[in-house]
């Protein structure tokens, strides 16, 4: 009877909540800097791609021809019309992204060299292809090297065969409809982004045209609905997501592998930091996604670079850290996928992994009303 | 002949003679059992009530609305979402000119097509994880409701994919996806678009007979 | 395959599945082809919503049935047994392990329907399903005795008319009205339920003041007095037949105008909407439920109320007759004729919940937890009426029913019959 | 072989949109596509200066470096080129170019951007040499008629020169030297960097 009806408290914003949960994501970005700060290069500007100050060459040529140079008006035009003499600083402007008109039908602002793309270009291909690509394998070889050496996290004292709830329908059905999309826009995105490395010395040009057509097409057709599951999660797993200073401690434990027990309440810090970095990161594509989706939102062309960039990179750190999410949620810990299918875990996993809950969950079963027990999954015909 | 004109030549026609066939012979095979006349003193009308009742259960009840308001939501934005894409889509319609009707419509703008299809797959998507994850469903769901469901989304998903209308193989991997989905159907659960008139209208002839439409 | 041991019991099977068949009408085969499996019916049964089971999901109780129908009779089926895609033979095991979900867990109470996307009637469903049950004999031992009680004694309860004799006369001791037995002509004849006959027999005494005042020329039949009609409950077309012709048979032999459905659920959907398709004629004589003749009378001025129930009331709708049977709206009427403060339950009306006791579950000691626990919904339902003391309601088996449950919870309401209110209120005398 | 490039005189660019309009007609640009703009900078003003953009061939071209299913390729002659069966409509290529070459057909809802469409030019695409379907798909193969892209062959002014990237260079060359004053190859530092412009 416990989770029969949907509290309404669960959708309520809790100031406290908030709060704690934007300062443990401070926390966790600027670890996440510093981090950053060693792996990359600190000259990680792009002013050298930008061409020297002198590109534009006013000189005489060096072996030019003999023939006098007219001197009747040393390089002035008479009435100081249009065209008498070469205008450094007006060229300089140009190539700063000056915007002149366009006459065509009627006039409209136009510039005539923009040169963020070019900077655009380098972040992408070398920043986010790059060390995204790294980044995914190195996860994934992290995670493969963990399982090789501490293989799947069992429950030590076994089954119990109790179960207590842990998630309610509506987070489980928010959840998996999420995680659909999240799959389907990261293998479409990742299409996009590496493909061409990957595929086309495989399948040729030919066919991979046709998968990156299919993959962009159902890429911002499902792009929308992510934002949609974003914000649904963000409400839907908000109470119990603030930190405490129990997180601090889990974190400084490695969760249980060193330092003895780590305890946690409903949620460990692990999946706190991912619930507000898939919720960060969730804002972050959706917004660049929108201006991806629709250019026009914005005025200039900045705006749709700026997005690209910060999509690509976002998506990177959400899927990396979604591997590690689903490896733990599946094959790495044993009884951890249950509370996501069927909605309950045994309590013997409770217990290990979240001591703190399972003590508040039997508190709250006072003596007449003895602690919930979901039904164990009834499997007949 | 290239892949292409198969699924959109021979396949196809093949696809949708078995459809309509299929789908009029079960039809009418269930009208065909028939039932037995109500003998009883009549207090209202049978055959209002097939027809109110038809109408009637379009509309949840609120009692049970508030209860069910998220698979009501699925379901209205996924089967509203397909039909509007299904008959107003600028492709289809050109397609239901050239092959079936002979003539056509005006098609909806592009942008409005894609919401539709988006409404459509958030609420197939929607409903399928509550299959999967509500303990009522997957109590009575059979792999009928799975291929069902996986079929139309592929369906979906081929036509989303060939979105761009200018792959020919995409197209022809929609087609195909079709194709499969129009053969499948008057075997399964599918066929619930055309009965659900059968199965509302009947509980509304035998209680619009005892003068009431639940 | 066909061994000594396993002979017997694949016949069992095979008379089940014969009668599924027979009883799946192109209503039922809409049905089963319909469903999407979207179990929103769940939500809508309180079997369900007390236990949080999912295998009471009211189309669930189908199954045997619809396996029957998608393997030997849906359109199609010939050429999906070609790829093996029909569902497997039913076994008699299979059959002894569902009994309880279709014996135990549904009143036939028909609230599935409602909140059905696609309207099917698993209640009745459920009711053509039982036929196979009781071919192949799986049926729960109370109801068996039950059905053999009432074709041998007339009543499920071994009631006789001795009985109802003695009953007749308390009563008439006690209202001071004379009530004439097997009267032939008369306009009215009262049948009524075992339960009212043993359990509340001042329903009679009741029913005398009532038709006294509004000037009625009624009777009760010593030989058809029993209303109930334990084949529709247990599934068996024969004993309902049985059970319906002979009231049809004493009705016609008296001569009456008008049978009075009593105070029970299910006797009114026996008598007035399945029997005459039962018996395989329409009647020479009218079926009117007491509610509907009461309703009637006051509307036509010949019955007036000369008091009101000052207590907090609320009205139960047994579901044969509001969900099933279409009165609504006269209950409702009746009630606010007589109370002063009446008020309605959450889902009053055709959405209202089952007492758990229908469909034959009351009758069945296998089916007690599980009834208890069914009736939590209700509890809650008045539970939710601040300051609530009394429940009418018109069917004497939901009334058991209610005052076992509100005993078993220590509730301190009370349950009385609609008519047996209006009575007390025909006179000035203040309750 | 000869490297192709374009230059723009901006000191005897009129303004005239003859360039746009030639480059149209000859290539049968779809409507609301123009391959080449005229941009006047400072317009109505003294000073005000105006040159002809269009897809300026680049050798380290950014939209080749950053299309998703690399439909770009260059020709022996320096030339850009794509492949419209490749092209997704991604806008990546738009995104990265320095000049605004690309264009696109259609206005940008859920990625309806249509195939790229630029400057080629006047050299066609991946399809057989001045075929039916190069001319409908990227318009006229000049180049393999032993032609140079229209739009510099209209120039009433010869502003707007095309050609080998070297005799392109002399010609602005001695016309800086004639007038003792330039703008420089506008341009070339951009497109063609590491090699000694005008």
């Amino acid at each position: 009877m416990g989770h029969k009806t949907f509290s309404h408290a669960k959708l309520t914003l809790n100031s406290n909540q908030l709060s704690q949960g934007i300062a443990g994501v401070f926390l966790f970005m600027a670890a996440f800097l510093m981090l950053g700060s060693l792996v990359f290069p600190t000259n990680a500007k792009a002013s050298s791609v930008r061409p020297p100050a002198n590109a534009t060459i006013n000189a005489l040529p060096e072996n030019s021809s003999p023939q006098p140079a007219p001197k009747a008006t040393g390089g002035f035009v008479p009435g100081n019309t249009l065209g008498n003499r070469s205008q450094t600083s007006f060229w300089k402007s140009v190539r700063d992204g000056a915007i002149g008109t366009r006459d065509t039908m009627q006039a409209f602002p136009s510039p005539l060299i923009q040169s963020q793309g070019q900077d655009w270009r380098y972040l992408r291909n070398n920043y986010i292809s790059r060390y995204g690509g790294w980044l995914l394998i190195g996860v994934t070889g992290l995670i493969a090297l963990f399982y090789l050496i501490r293989g799947r996290i069992k429950i030590k004292s076994g089954r119990s065969g109790a179960v207590i709830p842990r998630f309610s329908l509506t987070q489980r059905v928010v959840h998996w409809f999420t995680a659909v999309l999240f799959i389907l826009l990261s293998i479409s995105g990742l299409i996009l982004l590496f493909g061409k490395h990957l595929f086309i010395p495989l399948i040729g040009k030919t066919a991979f045209g046709v998968v990156a057509s299919a993959s962009m097409q159902s890429h911002n057709l499902f792009g929308p609905l992510f934002i949609i599951a974003t914000l649904t999660m963000f409400f839907v797993f908000l109470k119990g997501n603030g930190f405490k200073l129990v997180d601090l401690k889990w974190a400084l434990k490695g969760g249980g592998f060193f330092g003895g027990h780590a305890s946690s309440h409903r949620y460990n810090f692990g999946e706190k930091a991912w619930f507000w970095w898939a919720i960060i990161l969730g804002i972050t594509l959706s917004l660049s996604g929108l201006i991806l989706e629709f250019p026009w939102l914005v005025g200039t062309n900045m705006w749709p670079l700026l997005a690209g960039l910060a999509h690509g990179g976002a998506a990177l750190l959400m899927i990396a850290f979604a591997i590690g999410h689903i490896y733990i949620g599946t094959v790495g810990m044993e009884g951890s996928l249950e509370g996501m299918t069927r909605g309950s875990v045994d309590e013997n996993w409770a217990r290990e992994h979240h001591d703190l809950w399972y003590q508040e969950h039997n508190k709250e079963a006072t003596g007449d009303h003895p602690p919930a027990k979901a039904q164990a999954a009834t499997s007949k015909g | 002949m290239t892949f292409l004109e198969f699924v959109e030549g021979p396949a196809w026609y093949v696809a949708i003679t078995i459809f309509t066939i299929g789908v009029l012979w079960r039809f009418l095979g269930i009208i065909a059992i028939g039932r037995r006349t109500d003998m009883s003193a009549p207090k209202g009308s049978a055959s209002a009530g097939f027809v109110k009742a038809i109408f009637r259960h379009f509309l949840p009840r609120t009692i049970f609305a508030e209860r069910t308001r998220v698979h009501i939501l699925g379901g209205y934005s996924f089967h509203l979402g397909l039909f509007i894409l299904l008959f107003f889509a600028a492709p289809h319609v050109v397609f239901i000119k050239a092959h079936i009707l002979g003539f056509g419509w005006p098609a909806l703008p592009r942008w409005a097509f894609i919401i539709a299809a988006q409404a459509a797959f958030a609420g197939l998507i929607l409903l399928w994880v509550r299959r999967i994850c509500d303990p009522v469903m997957r109590q009575i769901s059979d792999w009928d409701d799975h291929v069902g469901t996986i079929l139309t989304f592929l369906v979906m998903l081929t036509g989303c994919l060939a979105l761009q209308e200018s792959v020919e193989a995409l197209r022809a991997l929609h087609m195909l996806f079709v194709n499969i989905w129009l053969i499948y159907f008057p075997f399964s659960r599918l066929m619930h678009a055309f009965t659900f008139i059968l199965s509302r209208g009947y509980t509304g002839a035998t209680y619009g007979h005892r003068g009431i439409v639940p | 395959m066909s061994t000594k041991t396993s002979a017997p019991t694949q016949t069992a099977a095979d008379q089940a599945v014969s009668k599924f068949l027979e009883y799946t009408h192109a209503s039922t085969a809409a049905y089963f082809d319909a469903c999407v499996h979207c179990g929103e019916c769940a939500e809508a049964c309180h079997f369900y919503l007390s236990t949080k089971n999912p295998i009471y999901t009211p189309i669930y109780k189908l199954q045997p049935m619809l396996k029957a129908y998608k393997r030997h009779k849906a359109p199609l089926s010939s050429i999906k047994r070609l790829f093996g895609l029909v569902p497997e033979q039913i076994t008699k095991q299979e059959l002894e392990e569902w009994s309880p979900l279709v014996y135990d867990s549904c009143n036939m109470c028909g609230r599935c329907t409602l909140a059905c996307p696609m309207g099917i009637d698993i209640a009745f469903t459920i009711r053509k399903m039982r036929e196979g049950f009781v071919a192949a004999d799986i049926v729960p031992g109370d109801l068996r005795q039950s059905e053999k009680n009432a074709l041998e004694t007339g009543s499920p309860m071994r009631v006789q008319a001795k009985a109802l004799q003695a009953q007749v006369r308390a009563q008439e001791k006690d209202c001071g009205i004379a009530i004439e037995l097997d009267k032939k002509g008369a306009d009215y004849l009262v049948i009524l339920s075992s339960m009212e006959i043993m359990g509340y027999p001042e329903v009679i005494g009741s029913l005398a003041k009532i038709f006294k005042e509004a000037g009625i020329d009624w009777t009760i039949s010593t030989k058809a007095y029993e209303a109930t009609n334990v084949g529709i409950q247990i599934g068996s077309w024969d004993t309902a037949r049985t059970l319906v012709q002979r009231v049809v048979d004493e009705a016609e032999h008296l001569g009456v105008k008008y049978v009075i459905s009593p105070e029970c659920g299910h006797a009114y959907s026996a008598l007035r909407w399945q029997g005459p398709n039962l018996i395989g004629r329409s009647y020479d004589f009218e079926v009117i439920h007491i509610i509907e003749l009461l309703h009637q009378l006051t509307t036509e001025g010949r019955l007036q109320m000369k008091s009101k129930n000052g207590r907090r009331l609320t009205l139960h709708d047994p579901c044969q007759i509001v969900r099933r049977g279409g009165l609504v709206k006269e209950p409702r009427a009746l009630l606010n004729d007589v109370a002063d403060h009446f008020e309605e339950m959450q889902g009053a009306g055709i959405t209202n919940f089952c007492c758990g006791g229908g469909g034959g579950v009351s009758a069945n000691s296998r089916a007690a937890k599980l009834q208890a626990s069914a009736f939590e919904c209700k509890m809650q339902q008045f539970n939710d009426i601040d300051g609530l003391e009394l429940i009418v309601t018109p069917c004497a088996n939901c009334r058991t029913v209610l005052e076992d449950g509100l005993e078993e919870h220590d509730s301190p309401l009370e349950v009385i019959g609609l008519s047996e209110l209006l009575a007390q209120h025909l006179d000035h005398r203040q309750t | 072989m000869a490297r192709m490039k374009f230059l723009c005189d901006a000191e005897r660019c009129i303004e005239c949109n003859a360039c746009v309009t030639a480059c149209k007609n000859e290539n049968e640009v779809p409507w609301g596509i123009n391959r080449r703009r005229v941009v006047t900078i400072n317009d109505g003003k003294p000073g005000e200066r105006s040159i002809s953009v269009a897809c300026m061939h680049c050798s380290d071209a950014p939209c080749m470096a950053v299309c998703p299913v690399d439909c770009f390729y260059q020709t022996d002659d320096g030339v850009v080129l794509h492949s419209k069966d490749l092209c997704i409509g991604c806008g990546y290529c738009f995104y990265a170019c320095p000049f605004g070459a690309p264009q696109f057909p259609q206005a940008s809802n859920f990625g309806s951007r249509g195939k790229m469409d630029k400057c080629t030019f006047c050299a066609g695409g991946p399809e057989k040499d001045n075929s039916a379907v190069e001319f409908q798909k990227y318009g006229r193969n000049r180049l393999a008629e032993g032609k140079l892209p229209l739009g510099a062959e209209m120039c009433a002014t010869k502003a707007l020169l095309a050609g080998d990237g070297d005799k392109v260079a002399d010609t602005y060359r001695e016309r800086v030297v004639s007038r003792g004053f330039g703008s420089g190859a506008w341009g070339w530092g951009r497109a063609y960097p590491g090699q000694s412009g005008g």
